[in-house]
Order: C-alpha cells, then sequence, then structure tokens
C-alpha cells in the first residue's frame, strides 16, 4: 500500500505543482495575487476538449492551439482588467477580487458554452495505463508530472538569470522605476500573466482524460495549487513543485493511513501552519516586499 | 536645435494646476539645472518629460531632437535615451545592488561594455561594490541614492535628468557625486537636473531655471543667477 | 380559484452551480410534461404556467425562493431540486404555506419528517437498499468496502447500506468517503483495495460516478461494483464503456444510449419527446423524475376534481398510474410512488437485468472474463 | 473651530443609513408583501455583518476572505446552544458571537504578523478549516453535511414569528452595532486601527500596540458577523453548511467594496446593491452566474471607489467642490 | 539621559553597528553624523526598538529598553521621525498628530465603543491640543487636508509634530533637513530651539553641515559602524579623521 499510496502522492503533486508553478510566475513577476489559475485550467481542458475530441485535431496540435488560446486570454486579462486597475492605482484588494469575478465568468461561461454535464475527453495514448514499480497509472499522469518538472526549471532559469526575467521582478516591485529603465512594463507583466494561463492549459489538456472536464474541475485543485505555491515559498519556482509534491503526498498518505475525512483538512492546516511559522516557505523565498 | 525643448507645458493633478505653462530647453552637451522651493513642480516636469506621469494631465509639447514625445509611454522615452535618476531613490528592492544595475542596462545588448559600465560605477562609488550581493531594499539612504544615479547612467543615456541627486548624502559624497556629473558631462552626456542645494547646483550647471509654484519665474546663467539678490535670499541663504 | 385562472406550478433547480447537470434535465422534463398536460386539458381545465428559479445549488437560495415562491408569486404548487439539501431547507416553508409540494431529489431524510404537502414521484435510495445488497447475497459474497460522497444523498444512503449489510452477515472491510469538489480519489481507492473486498459499493451523487469508475479501474480493481443508482449514460461516457462494465444496481430506471436502445414503449415515448424538444438525449435519470412528478400530480388533480392543495394532497394518496420506472402507487400512505424496482448490471454498455444476468451464466463469464474466481 | 472638528456629529452621520433602512421598511406598511419584507431581514443581518467586515478591512486595513468562518460560527453556535441546551435565543446569540470573537482574536495572534497576500491567504485557509470542522465536526454535533435546524428568533417568550416583527428587531440591531461603530472608529481606537492600516511601522513607533489592536479588531469584526450568522439562523429557522464557503466571504467582500469602506453608507449600499443585484438576475436563469460575474467585473473595474465614493463624488461636482476631492473612502 | 554602551548591530556578516557608546545629555541637542552607510539610522533604530541589538545596552533614563518593541520605547519617552517619511498618508493632518497623542490618551476600547463621558471629555481636550501643536509648528491651516497631500518640507514639520505630540523627553530626528531649501532651513533651525525649550532632548542624524555645526552641542561621528570621534562641533570641525572620512578638505 505504502508504495501505491507514494505513487499517487506523487501524481497528484505534480498536477498541483503546474498549477502552483502559474501561481508563483505571477506572484514573482507582477507582486499580484491571482485566484483564477485554477479556472483557467479548466478553460484550457475545454478547449483542449473542443479540438481534440470535437475537431478531431492531432494531440500536439490541439496542445499547442489551447495553450496559444490560453494565452491569449492571459493577455488579455492582463490587458483588459488588471492593467486598468493597476493603472488606477487601486489596492491590490480590487486585483483579487477582479479575478475571482473572472473565475466566476469562466466557470459559469463554460456551462453556457458547453453545457453543464461532465464532458468526455479522450485519452491521449493508446494505452490506458503504464506500471511504475508494478503499480499501475494513467500516462498522461506521468506526463504531467513530467511536464511540470520541465517547467519548472525552465521557468527558474527564466525568472533568475535572463534579463527579461530580471526585468520583469523589477517590474514588479517598481513599475515606475522599471518603467525610466526602459522596461515596458505593461507587456512583460501581459506575458507573464499569458505564460501563467498556458501552464493551467497544459495541466487542464493532461487532467482532462484522467478525471473528464466539468465547470469545477479546477476550483479545488486550484486552491490547492496556491497552498502547494505557498508552502514551497511562494514565488520560488522550485518552492512551488516542491510544495505542490509535498501536498500531494500529505493527502494521499492522510487518507491511506488516517481518514479519508481529513484529506483536504490537512491542505488548509499545512498551508496555515506554514503562513504563520515560516511565511517565506520551504525556500526561503522573499520574492516581492510585501511587509 | 535645442535636444530637449518644452513649450507652453502644463501639468494637472487632477484639479491642482501644478505646472503652469513653462518654457524650457536643453541644449547638446549641455548642463542644465531646475531649481526651486518645495513642491514648485520641478519632480512634475521631469517626471513627464521621462513619460513616467499620467498623460491625461499633460498639455503643451515636449519635443525631444525635435521631436514630440509627449503621451510617449516611459519605456518608450527611454529607448529614446532620456533616462531618469528618480527622487526617492526608487531602486528595486528585492534585486541585488548588481542586478540593479543591470536592470539600468536592459535596454543595452553589448554585453562587454555593460560590464565594463558597471565596473565603471563601481570605480565612482566603491561603497556600491562592497555591497554588490545586497538587497537594494537593505541599503542605507545614501547608498540608494548612489545606487539610483548609477543605474541611471548604466543605460548610456543621451539626456540623464537627475532628480535631487545630492539628497542624502554626505558632504564628502556630494562633493564627488558633482564632480561625477561634470565628468559625465563633458564626456557628452546633456544633463538637467533639479536640486535643492542651489549652491553647488549653480556652481555645476551653466544655465539654471528657477521655479516658483508651478512657474518659471528666471531663468539665467548660472553666473547671473548666483548674483542675483533675490536667488541669494531665498536658495542660498544669508552666508 | 376561478375557473379559467392558470394553475401555476412554482419550481426551484440548481440551474448553475454544482449539480447544475441534473438540475437542468430535470426542469427541461419539467416544462415539457407541462406542455404535454396543457394540450391534454390541463389542470381541471387550468392552464398550467411555470414560475422557474434557480437555487445555484444553494440551500440559502433555495430558502429565499421557497417564500418568494410562495408570498410573492403566490403559487399554487411547488417541485423541488433534485439536490436533497435543499429540499431538506425549502421543503418546510411550502409545508407550513400548506403548498402542494413535490421534491425529486433521492434521500431517504427529506420523507422522514413529518410534512404532508410533500412527497415525491422518485426512487427513494433507503428503498433501493435492500434490493441491490441483496446481490451481494445472490452473488455470495462477504466483504465490500463502501465509498460515498458527503451530500445529503450520498451519505444518507450510505450508511443505510452499512446498516442493511450488517444485518445480512456482510463485513464493511472498509470505509471511505470525498468531499465535493475533490477530483482524485486514488488514495481512498488504494486503500480500499488493500482491505480486499469482494465488491466496491459506491454511493456518490452527480458527476462523481465516472471519473471515480474510471479511477477505479486505472487503480486496477477489476471486481463488480455496487451502485446506490443507476449508472447513467453520461458516467459511462466519462469513465469508458469498458470500465464501465460490470456495475450493478437497483433502479426504477436506467438510461439510453438512443432511443433505440429502449424496449418499453412508454419510456421510449418520452425519449422521443425529449430528443426532439432538446436536440439531445436524457443523459441522467433526473428527466424521469421531472416527467413523473407532473404525471402524478396531474391524476391526483383529475381525482381530485379541483385544483385546492389539500384536496390535492388527499387526492394523491389515491393516485396509481404507470410511471416511466414502473408502477407509482401511494395508496401506503408513505407520499411515495416507487416502492419496488428492479436490479441491474451493465454489461458491455447495456443495462442487462440481474436475474437474468446471472440465470444467463453472465457471473461465470465475468469470472473467466477478469480472472477473479476466488 | 477645533470643536466642530472633533464631533461631526453622530446625529448627521446616521441619518443617511437609518433613512435608507426605514426606506427599506416601506413594505412594512404595505400589506402582505412577504417576499421584499424577507429581504429587507437579510439585508439588515448582511449590513451588521459587512460592518464589521468594515472595521477590519475599511479601518484596520487586514484583508480577510474568511468571513464565512465567522459567521458559522454565529450561526451554528446558536443555533447548537439554543437546540441542545435549550438556553434563551437572544442569550445564545451574544454567546456565540463573543465565542467568534475569541476564536478571531486567537486566529489573529499569529495572523498579525502577516500583510496583505499572506493574511488573505491565511484567512481563507482558516475559512476553510473551520468549513472542514463543520463537515466533518466531532460527534456530528453540526449534523455535518446535512445543515442544521433551528427556532425562529423569540426574546422573553415573544415569538418573532413573521418577517415584520423580525424587520424591527434587525432594525434595532442595526442601529446598536452601526452606533458601536461610528463610536469605535471616531475614537482613540478608531485612529490607532487606521494609523495601521496607513503605516503600520509608524503606528508601531507612534506607541501604538500594533498587534494588540490587530488583534481587537479582528475579535470587534468577528463579532459583529458572527451575530450576523447567528440573526441568519433565528431567521431562517435552517442552515446549510455550503452557506459557508468562500463564496460566502467573497460576497462579504464584495458587498463591502461595491459599497465603498470605511464609512457608515457604504457597508449599507453595498449590501442594498449587490442583494437587488442578485434578486434581479434570478430571472436569468442560466445565465444569472454569467451575468452576474461580468456586471461584477465592470463595477470593480469601472467604479473600484465602490457606490459610496462614487456617489461622494458626484455630490461633490455638484457642490462645485470636486477639486477639494479627497482621499476619502473611495480610493483606500 | 540616553546611554549606549557597546551596541552591536549585525546583518548576516556585516556589522552595521559595532560596539558604539554614546551618551545623549538631557536638555541639548546631539548630532549624529557620518558617511552613507556609516549605520546611523541603524543605530536610531536599535534605540527605537525597530531592532534588537546583538550585544551592547541602551539605557535610558537608567532603564534598559534594548530589545524592547518600537510602541514600548515610545511610551518609555522616546519618539522619533523618520529618514524615509513614513506619514499616515491618508489620514489628515490633524489625525497625524492625535495618533501621535495615542500613548498618552487613557481610553479604552470599551470606553471608545459606548463613548463614556470621561472619553468624551478626554478627547475633546485632544483634540484642542493637537491643534496647539500644529500651531506651534505652523501647519495649523492645513489642519484637514489629508497628510499627503502637503509638500515635502511641510510633511517634515508634520513628523516632527506628530512625534512631539507624545510628549517624549527624548526625540530622534533622522535627517529633518533633507529636501529642504536654505530658507526652510533656517526655520527649521528656529523650530529645534523652541522644541528645546520645551525640555525636549533631541538627537539628531543629519548631513547639513552648516545647520548641524550650527545648532548641536555636541557631536558623535560614526564610520563604518564605529564610533569614530565625538566632542564639540568646533572640535570635530577640525578633527582630522573626521575631514578625511566624511567633510572633506576644502
Ligand atoms: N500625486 C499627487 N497628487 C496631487 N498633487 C500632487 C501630487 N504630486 C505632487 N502634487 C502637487 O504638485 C505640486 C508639484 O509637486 P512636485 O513634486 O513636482 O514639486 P517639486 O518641485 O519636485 O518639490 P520638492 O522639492 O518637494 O520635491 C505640489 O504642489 C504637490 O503638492
Ligand atoms: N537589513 C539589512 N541587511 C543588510 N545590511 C543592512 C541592512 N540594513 C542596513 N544595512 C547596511 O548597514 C549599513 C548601515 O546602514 P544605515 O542605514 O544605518 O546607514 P546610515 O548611516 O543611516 O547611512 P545614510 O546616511 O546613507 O542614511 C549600510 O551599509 C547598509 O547597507
Ligand atoms: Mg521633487
Ligand atoms: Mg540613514
Amino acid at each position: 500500500m505504502f508504495l501505491r499510496l507514494l505513487i499517487s502522492g506523487l501524481v497528484l503533486g505534480g498536477i498541483y505543482s503546474l498549477i502552483a508553478l502559474g501561481y508563483s510566475l505571477i506572484y514573482k513577476a507582477s507582486g499580484l495575487m491571482s485566484f483564477v489559475q485554477g479556472d483557467v485550467m479548466t478553460l484550457g481542458a475545454y478547449l483542449g476538449l473542443t479540438f481534440y475530441r470535437i475537431l478531431g485535431l492531432p494531440f500536439v496540435v490541439s496542445l499547442i492551439l489551447t495553450v496559444l488560446c490560453a494565452f491569449a486570454f492571459g493577455m488579455l486579462l492582463e490587458k483588459g482588467v488588471i492593467r486598468v486597475l493597476l493603472n488606477k492605482n487601486v489596492l491590490p484588494i480590487y486585483v483579487v477580487l477582479a479575478t475571482i469575478a473572472i473565475s466566476y465568468i469562466i466557470q459559469n461561461g463554460v456551462q453556457l458554452g458547453w453545457g453543464s454535464i461532465t464532458q468526455y475527453f479522450p485519452s491521449v495514448f493508446s494505452k490506458s495505463s503504464v506500471k511504475v514499480l508494478s503499480v499501475s497509472v494513467q500516462p498522461e499522469a506521468l506526463l504531467c508530472v513530467g511536464a511540470s518538472l520541465v517547467c519548472m526549471v525552465l521557468l527558474h532559469f527564466f525568472m533568475t538569470r535572463t534579463r527579461f526575467g530580471t526585468a520583469m521582478r523589477a517590474a514588479a516591485m517598481d513599475p515606475t522605476a522599471a518603467y525610466s529603465c526602459g522596461i515596458n512594463v505593461s507587456m512583460s507583466t501581459g506575458i507573464t500573466w499569458g505564460l501563467s494561463a498556458g501552464l493551467a492549459a497544459i495541466a487542464g489538456m493532461l487532467i482532462g482524460p484522467m478525471y473528464g472536464v466539468y465547470a469545477l474541475l479546477g476550483s479545488m485543485i486550484g486552491s490547492k495549487g496556491f497552498s502547494g505555491a505557498v508552502i514551497g515559498g511562494y514565488g520560488n519556482m522550485y518552492g512551488a513543485m516542491v510544495g505542490g509534491i509535498l501536498l500531494g503526498l500529505a493527502e494521499v498518505f492522510v487518507t491511506g493511513y488516517i481518514s479519508s475525512t481529513y484529506k483536504n483538512l490537512i491542505a488548509y492546516i499545512l498551508l496555515i501552519t506554514f503562513l504563520f511559522l515560516k511565511p517565506t516557505g520551504l525556500f526561503n523565498e522573499r520574492a516581492i516586499q510585501d511587509d | 536645435m535645442a535636444l530637449l525643448q518644452l513649450v507652453d507645458f502644463h501639468y494637472y493633478y487632477g484639479n491642482i494646476h501644478s505646472v503652469k505653462g513653462i518654457d524650457l530647453h536643453v541644449d547638446e552637451g549641455e548642463m542644465v539645472t531646475l531649481i526651486g522651493a518645495n513642491g514648485s513642480g520641478k519632480t512634475t516636469t521631469l517626471q513627464t518629460i521621462s513619460g513616467l506621469t499620467r498623460a491625461r494631465g499633460v498639455r503643451g509639447k515636449i519635443l525631444f531632437k525635435g521631436q514630440e514625445i509627449q503621451g510617449k509611454t516611459g519605456d518608450k522615452v527611454a529607448a529614446m535615451g532620456i533616462l531618469q535618476a528618480l527622487e526617492g531613490r526608487h531602486v528595486f528592492s528585492k534585486l541585488t545592488v548588481e542586478e540593479n544595475l543591470k536592470t539600468g542596462a536592459y535596454l543595452r545588448k553589448d554585453m562587454a561594455k555593460i560590464r565594463e559600465d558597471i565596473r565603471d560605477v563601481y570605480r565612482r562609488f566603491p561603497r556600491l561594490e562592497e555591497r554588490r550581493s545586497q538587497l537594494a531594499g537593505t541599503l542605507s539612504g545614501g547608498e540608494q541614492q548612489m545606487l539610483a544615479i548609477g543605474r541611471a547612467l548604466m543605460g548610456r543615456p543621451k539626456l540623464l535628468l537627475l532628480d535631487e541627486p545630492s539628497m542624502g548624502l554626505a558632504p564628502l559624497i556630494v562633493k564627488e557625486i558633482f564632480v561625477a556629473i561634470n565628468d559625465i558631462n563633458r564626456e557628452g552626456t546633456t544633463i538637467l537636473f533639479v536640486e535643492q542645494n542651489s549652491k553647488i547646483a549653480l556652481a555645476t550647471a551653466k544655465r539654471g531655471y528657477v521655479m516658483q509654484t508651478g512657474s518659471i519665474v528666471i531663468h539665467d546663467t548660472c553666473e547671473n543667477l548666483m548674483n542675483n539678490e533675490d536667488i541669494k535670499r531665498i536658495y542660498l541663504g544669508a552666508s | 380559484m376561478a375557473e379559467g385562472e392558470t394553475f401555476r406550478i412554482g419550481t426551484y433547480f440548481g440551474i448553475t452551480g454544482g449539480n447544475s447537470a441534473y438540475g437542468i434535465e430535470c426542469r427541461n422534463a419539467v416544462r415539457l410534461a407541462v406542455d404535454y398536460v396543457n394540450q391534454n386539458g390541463g389542470f381541471n381545465g387550468q392552464k398550467v404556467e411555470l414560475v422557474e428559479y434557480d437555487t445555484q445549488c444553494s440551500a440559502e437560495e433555495a430558502v429565499k425562493v421557497a417564500t418568494k415562491l410562495i408570498t410573492e408569486d403566490k403559487v399554487d404548487a411547488a417541485i423541488g431540486s433534485m439536490n436533497s439539501g435543499e429540499v431538506l431547507a425549502a421543503a418546510p416553508y411550502f409545508n407550513e404555506a400548506g403548498i402542494y409540494h413535490f421534491g425529486c431529489g433521492t434521500a431517504a431524510s427529506w420523507m422522514k419528517e413529518d410534512w404532508p404537502y410533500v412527497f415525491r414521484a422518485a426512487m427513494n435510495n433507503a428503498f433501493a437498499v435492500p434490493i441491490a445488497a441483496n446481490l451481494m447475497v445472490d452473488l455470495g459474497y462477504k466483504t465490500i468496502a463502501i465509498f460515498n460522497g458527503q451530500e445529503e444523498a450520498a451519505l444518507a444512503t450510505a450508511n443505510i447500506f452499512e446498516e442493511t449489510f450488517k444485518g445480512m452477515g456482510i463485513e464493511v472491510v472498509a470505509r471511505e468517503s470525498y468531499d465535493a469538489g475533490d477530483t482524485d480519489y486514488s488514495a481512498q481507492i488504494t486503500k480500499m483495495m488493500s482491505a480486499n473486498p469482494d465488491c466496491i459499493l459506491i454511493s456518490v451523487i452527480g458527476e462523481t460516478g465516472g471519473p471515480l469508475v474510471r479511477q477505479l479501474r486505472q487503480n486496477g480493481y477489476t471486481g463488480i461494483i455496487l451502485n446506490k443508482e443507476s449508472f447513467m449514460d453520461s458516467q459511462i461516457e466519462i469513465a469508458g464503456a469498458e470500465a464501465s462494465n460490470y456495475i450493478a444496481f437497483a433502479n426504477p430506471y436506467v438510461t439510453y444510449k438512443s432511443v433505440d436502445d429502449c424496449d418499453i414503449p412508454y419510456m421510449k415515448e418520452f425519449l422521443q419527446r425529449y430528443l426532439d424538444a432538446y436536440g439531445q438525449m436524457v443523459k441522467t435519470d433526473s428527466a424521469y423524475r421531472g416527467w413523473d412528478t407532473v404525471m402524478v400530480m396531474w391524476e391526483a388533480s383529475k381525482i381530485a376534481g379541483s385544483n385546492e392543495s389539500n384536496a390535492l394532497v388527499e387526492a394523491t394518496h389515491k393516485v396509481v398510474i404507470e410511471g416511466l420506472g414502473g408502477t407509482l402507487d401511494y395508496t401506503s400512505g408513505n407520499r411515495e410512488g416507487y416502492n419496488t424496482f428492479n436490479s441491474f448490471i451493465l454489461v458491455n454498455g447495456k443495462n442487462v437485468l440481474f436475474k437474468t444476468w446471472l440465470e444467463e451464466g453472465g457471473y461465470e463469464a465475468y469470472l473467466a472474463e477478469t480472472g477473479n474466481a476466488k | 473651530m477645533q470643536k466642530s472638528l472633533a464631533n461631526n456629529s453622530l446625529g448627521k452621520k446616521l441619518i443617511a443609513p437609518i433613512a435608507i433602512l426605514l426606506a427599506l421598511g416601506m413594505p412594512l406598511y404595505v400589506r402582505g408583501a412577504e417576499y421584499p419584507l424577507m429581504l429587507a431581514c437579510i439585508i439588515q443581518l448582511y449590513v451588521v455583518a459587512v460592518s464589521g467586515l468594515d472595521i477590519l478591512f475599511g479601518y484596520c486595513g487586514q484583508i480577510s476572505l474568511g468571513h464565512a468562518a465567522f459567521y458559522a460560527i454565529g450561526a451554528y453556535g446558536s443555533a447548537i446552544l439554543h437546540n441542545n441546551f435549550g438556553l434563551p435565543i437572544l442569550f445564545t446569540m451574544f454567546v456565540a458571537a463573543t465565542l467568534a470573537a475569541l476564536v478571531g482574536a486567537v486566529l489573529a495572534i499569529p495572523a498579525s504578523k502577516l500583510v496583505f497576500h499572506f493574511l488573505s491567504l491565511a484567512t481563507v485557509a482558516f475559512g476553510e478549516i473551520v468549513y472542514q470542522f463543520i463537515v466533518h465536526s466531532p460527534g456530528g454535533i453540526t449534523k455535518d453535511f446535512n445543515g442544521i435546524f433551528s427556532a425562529r428568533l423569540s426574546i422573553f417568550g415573544f415569538e418573532f414569528s413573521t418577517y415584520r416583527l423580525w424587520y424591527y428587531f434587525g432594525l434595532a440591531c442595526v442601529i446598536v452595532f452601526l452606533t458601536a461603530k461610528y463610536f469605535l472608529v471616531h475614537s482613540k481606537t478608531g485612529r490607532a486601527f487606521t494609523a495601521i492600516r496607513e503605516n503600520s511601522h509608524a503606528a508601531n513607533g507612534m506607541g501604538i500596540n500594533v498587534r494588540k489592536y490587530k488583534v481587537m479588531a479582528f475579535a470587534t469584526s468577528a463579532f459583529y458577523t458572527a451575530f450576523a450568522g447567528a440573526m441568519y439562523i433565528h431567521l431562517v429557522g435552517y442552515v446549510h453548511p455550503d452557506t459557508f464557503l468562500r463564496k460566502q466571504s467573497v460576497l462579504f467582500l464584495t458587498m463591502l467594496l461595491f459599497g465603498g469602506t470605511g464609512s457608515l453608507t457604504g457597508p449599507i449600499l453595498g449590501v442594498i446593491s449587490v442583494e437587488l443585484l442578485i434578486e434581479s438576475l434570478r430571472v436569468l436563469q442560466d445565465y444569472q452566474g454569467f451575468v452576474y460575474g461580468i456586471l461584477l467585473l465592470i463595477v470593480i473595474v469601472a467604479l473600484p471607489g465602490g457606490l459610496f465614493g462614487g456617489f461622494k463624488n458626484v455630490w461633490n461636482l455638484l457642490a462645485g467642490r470636486l477639486g477639494k476631492r479627497r482621499g476619502g473612502a473611495g480610493a483606500c | 539621559m540616553l546611554t549606549t554602551d557597546k551596541v552591536t548591530v549585525k546583518f548576516g556578516g556585516l556589522t552595521a553597528v559595532n560596539q558604539v557608546s554614546v551618551h545623549v545629555e538631557a536638555h541639548r541637542i546631539t548630532g549624529l553624523i557620518g558617511p552613507n552607510g556609516a549605520g546611523k539610522t541603524t543605530f536610531f533604530n536599535c534605540i527605537s526598538g525597530v531592532y534588537r541589538p546583538n550585544s551592547g545596552s541602551v539605557i535610558f533614563e537608567g532603564n534598559h529598553i534594548e530589545g524592547k518593541k518600537p510602541y514600548q520605547v515610545n511610551r518609555a519617552g522616546i519618539s522619533r521621525t523618520y529618514q524615509i517619511i513614513n506619514l499616515f498618508k491618508k489620514m489628515n493632518v490633524l489625525e497625524n498628530v492625535l495618533v501621535g497623542m495615542h500613548p498618552r490618551l487613557k481610553s479604552g476600547y470599551l470606553s471608545d465603543m459606548f463613548r463614556t463621558p470621561s472619553q468624551r471629555r478626554e478627547e475633546k481636550a485632544a483634540y484642542e491640543r493637537a491643534y496647539e501643536w500644529l500651531k506651534f509648528v505652523d501647519l495649523q491651516d492645513h489642519a484637514l487636508d489629508p497628510a499627503g497631500s502637503l509638500s515635502y518640507g511641510k510633511q517634515r514639520l508634520l513628523e516632527i509634530a506628530r512625534s512631539l505630540a507624545s510628549t517624549p523627553k527624548l526625540i530622534l530626528l533622522d535627517e529633518p533637513a533633507a529636501g529642504m531649501n536654505s530658507k526652510e532651513k533656517e526655520e527649521l533651525d528656529e523650530l529645534l530651539k523652541r522644541i528645546l525649550e520645551l525640555g525636549v532632548t533631541v538627537l539628531m542624524v543629519e548631513h547639513d553641515m552648516k545647520l548641524v555645526m550650527g545648532i548641536c552641542h555636541y557631536l558623535n561621528v560614526l564610520s563604518e559602524g564605529k564610533l569614530l570621534a565625538k566632542g564639540t562641533p568646533s572640535e570635530i570641525q577640525n578633527n582630522p579623521d573626521v575631514i578625511q572620512a566624511y567633510l572633506g578638505g576644502e
């Protein structure tokens, strides 16, 4: 049972990580908190479903199209809503609330567009399961873990080592000064939101075949991903990954060895414990001025 | 032709008319200062040139090399070669000193030259080199001021705008800063700066504008300004 | 009430929110049924008019809506949500106001209250339990694991199952649950499987069934799955046809892939009507519940000869009609229509009567196919 | 001159809120309009809840996305105390609210070192934890996912059996709570709250025990919201745990921001407009959630100062002194 | 009045304040000068409770105050202004001063909430006193303006008024003249003298030598975290170490 639980925990953690990365990216590169990541994932799953199942395009093509659409959506969100709010110099809570409103819109919008019944997302691979250490796992799940690993490394490198990444962080800290250094702040935050929407869409396409696609698919996973991001160190890419996995393992082991009743409780207790005892998370990330 | 020219320039914060129609020009290679009492609109003017204020509040013309730049966003203006060291430092608090400097050179591609320029800044402000991997937010007030100036220099501007460069600096450093400003100007960078320490400002620059409650009241060479009785009384102190 | 006026039926369904798929289908069927009734003389000559509200699948909204229907819209009768929690919240208001009311949730709880104005024309999970539990006896199974959701209908039903199994000498070796919104059940499944039960009972509501069965099979469970209700077409789609094999349940009715799959004439007629009106097949059994509900009310109005609430209530106790899932008989006084049902097992995408399946050697074939012979 | 600075009279400030509430009571004079009356009652209890949140957020600057937890503690606490121990209702309401205030204080002690984003996350987690405790309660005391029933309000044997009667009770609560809020925020304590909101480091340097005041703000706010929760259960008679999901916390915040923070009138305007919006969207059925989201977004983007801020601006414009526009409720 | 004994503050490997012992005489203006990054602000933060010194002690009127929280230090009678202006920007000028009076007001949570008669009396008196403080720094005309709308120089004055409002025995000023022009500096000079007349002791960090040399009774010079020199202004002005590290030769 231990091995089985371990593997399910890792797989679940991989999914949380992919979402967590998006949250961390937004926070690190724009200093903002968004609640919409989980729902963008839902949207991504629906888009993927449309391209892949309904229009019958090949998976890779559907994936690329979905990510592009999500990227555009993220950019649009930033340009049409977030930027407008930031320009008005409002409190950051308005941005949070705006993302919550957007998540309502997505949740209700996909129901209008695709109906409220759970949609079937066909498997990507011909094989429905592969064995990992004698435990059968869906290939999509492995892909999910792989994707989050790759994204983690890429994003970490991008944010800390590249000029553009540093510029993004700078823009998050002090937009006025960033402008005066020649950084197109609006563009850089736009790209950030686009990227994290793209990430969420990848997650959506990968978990669609596992869980089916429905309007509230992303809402719980979204909150868990968020917790993962904070536990790891909000704004740190490695932290997001490790936090997500930790959360996945914690949930699974609590269910396995204690009771499924405490499965969700444990996630939030972990979150609040970290916030109170170590708000900088496992990776001791101090991304943005927040004091 | 003037490198920078403001024609009948106004600025409004909502209904507050904070700059009331000024004309100002800076010629290529010149060093010009803008002095004036608190709240007279100096910062507003500089920030508007850099495209950092709200475009909605602006009336009038801002010409750079004869081209209208009014309404361009900050990054576009920076790309044209106008860089500013902001009042109140505005360092990137969670970036290290060195990352701050590199960000200053964001628009440049020549890595080798950038590294050279970083060394140059460190030579001017050895203090910064000692602190190169410290987060900028934890620097002392004066160190942040040095960093802000250094960062603006990193962009190799055509026109450098400095807003109160001496604020919070020790007397020794103030002198050094102005020596540096002179050097930079001599090396070909045009400079427009705002300064409360009018004595040193007038001693450094060639021409000066004096602002009062949003208008330019006097405009003359620094030499003449230093001998102006009103200026002496208000800005240079009795001594 | 004067002749010629309309008979107003208020409805409150969760049209948006968590389980809205069910609310929407049910509402659709209610609309269909009302059209049918109106074409056929209405309620004692009165045209039926629907006053519809969305509860967003929330009990608080259900209470508000109930108050509005009663005091503002002054409806003559009401049909309520698929979600038993909402019925539980709203039904007392209708009962207190003396308004003829039908709920569509399947939980046992709200019919246990002493609310004489509150009826049901859908299955009561509690009645299905012994029938379904008997399947275990038929198969000679001794141990079972239970997996349930936390919503009223799912939880209460699982509890009754557990009681029933205990009474039959069947051991419950594991009991697991999940919360609304969870997507991943692998840990619970692992835990249940490590208890090595003969069979797994799932008592979940809404859209969870599909992904759950999929994950059960994914994690290597090949045994028979006992479901608290029929495994509907929408769920088969998600779970995949292969994974949905060998799901057994007791229920008045099942869903069909196409109209032709159905060979019960009355049901077939209804399916066709629904397909014509909405351009798609009925995917969940909630549509059946909506239709049956209106038909029972209509019959009651005919018996009563009046549309007055108390008369309707009284008349309902005399109603015996054929519903979509067999006989709806209210004469026992428990305000429930369906009192007996069939057992089915889902084999190769078809719902086969359990008895038939056993008799025709289905079980042996299953053992051979899955290698589960003990 | 100083005097007028000190006492910009309570009477004047309370006129608007009370007038609005009385206007809401219009149905009182119209017979048989139960439904609007019920809405008016719900609005009243939301006003109490949102005013509580305003003390915390509008004045003290501490964000909470978990206020539904306090609302739940009030509702469940009062119901359980009344159902299981037969204590009189008004008393159980106060006990439950006090309990929530204690919980709020305990939460605030570690939370007081967190700021904006991290604080809001901590409150989200807190809200979820309380929800989890309700649905998986020890001994099933909350009846878990089923929700619980409780009696309608009665005081000293007098039953508030109709919405009309309850309305007067609600009005009294609103007046008491708003007056207390007014006194509190226009005092040393209130100034300390605002100072913490504006700049907690400087507040600390000015001799304000920041943690203590944050704890006070949390506790006060929790008391208000929990009391509203208790009002709710004894108005409706039934609560379901899903009423206390994050959605509810967001609703409180939405109402507050809709109306405008840091004022007496803002929460009232916010509650009324959001409630009416929800009511009027009901007819849209399938589209209501979608349209609600869009309207919400539009209001956030177009009117970030809230309605009160918006009204104030219009008023200033009319009074021809827009030039003197102050920081005011809107922008903060 | 205030004595520090070998106060040391370290940030990781960096020793920002190194074994600094100074003494502040009551009813005097004591200056603290030194190059940028010498540790002056850090030293202030140590006295006012923002940082806890790694070692050494801060003794105020015979009591150890090191490690106390800022609000406790304030209550002990030490009040301060900030190098980077730290006002309550959206509160009006009068309210800023009232917040400054916070530790001297006696009313509590419940008396505030129920507005008891004694609370009412106290509030009224507080408003009047706050107004007096505004007159003291000549800001009475701005009483109802939001603090954030004042010009830089006036904001500095308000900071001073706010910190005076807690009737401190010692007031710490961090670069009060930064961003002021000559005329305003002269006014500041005069204000400092009046503060002294109130019986308040002043400890001040400032880079403007003209102001410092003119008004301070005694000077301490920090450099690289260490106390480099101390003495009267004229002694300091002629101290070669100080000239070399800080003042620069003419
Ligand atoms: N954000 C703002 N909102 C409203 N008014 C402002 C704002 N910023 C500046 N002002 C006003 O505009 C006028 C000019 O300000 P500005 O900062 O340009 O002056 P300055 O000459 O740079 O003064 P200082 O020497 O103090 O830096 C002042 O009266 C100030 O009060
Ligand atoms: N949190 C910190 N972490 C690391 N180093 C710090 C921190 N705070 C201050 N320092 C360093 O300690 C030294 C002393 O800083 P401090 O602010 O006390 O200088 P200062 O004397 O006030 O200088 P200035 O006149 O420029 O304001 C500086 O070199 C600064 O970089
Ligand atoms: Mg300025
Ligand atoms: Mg300093």
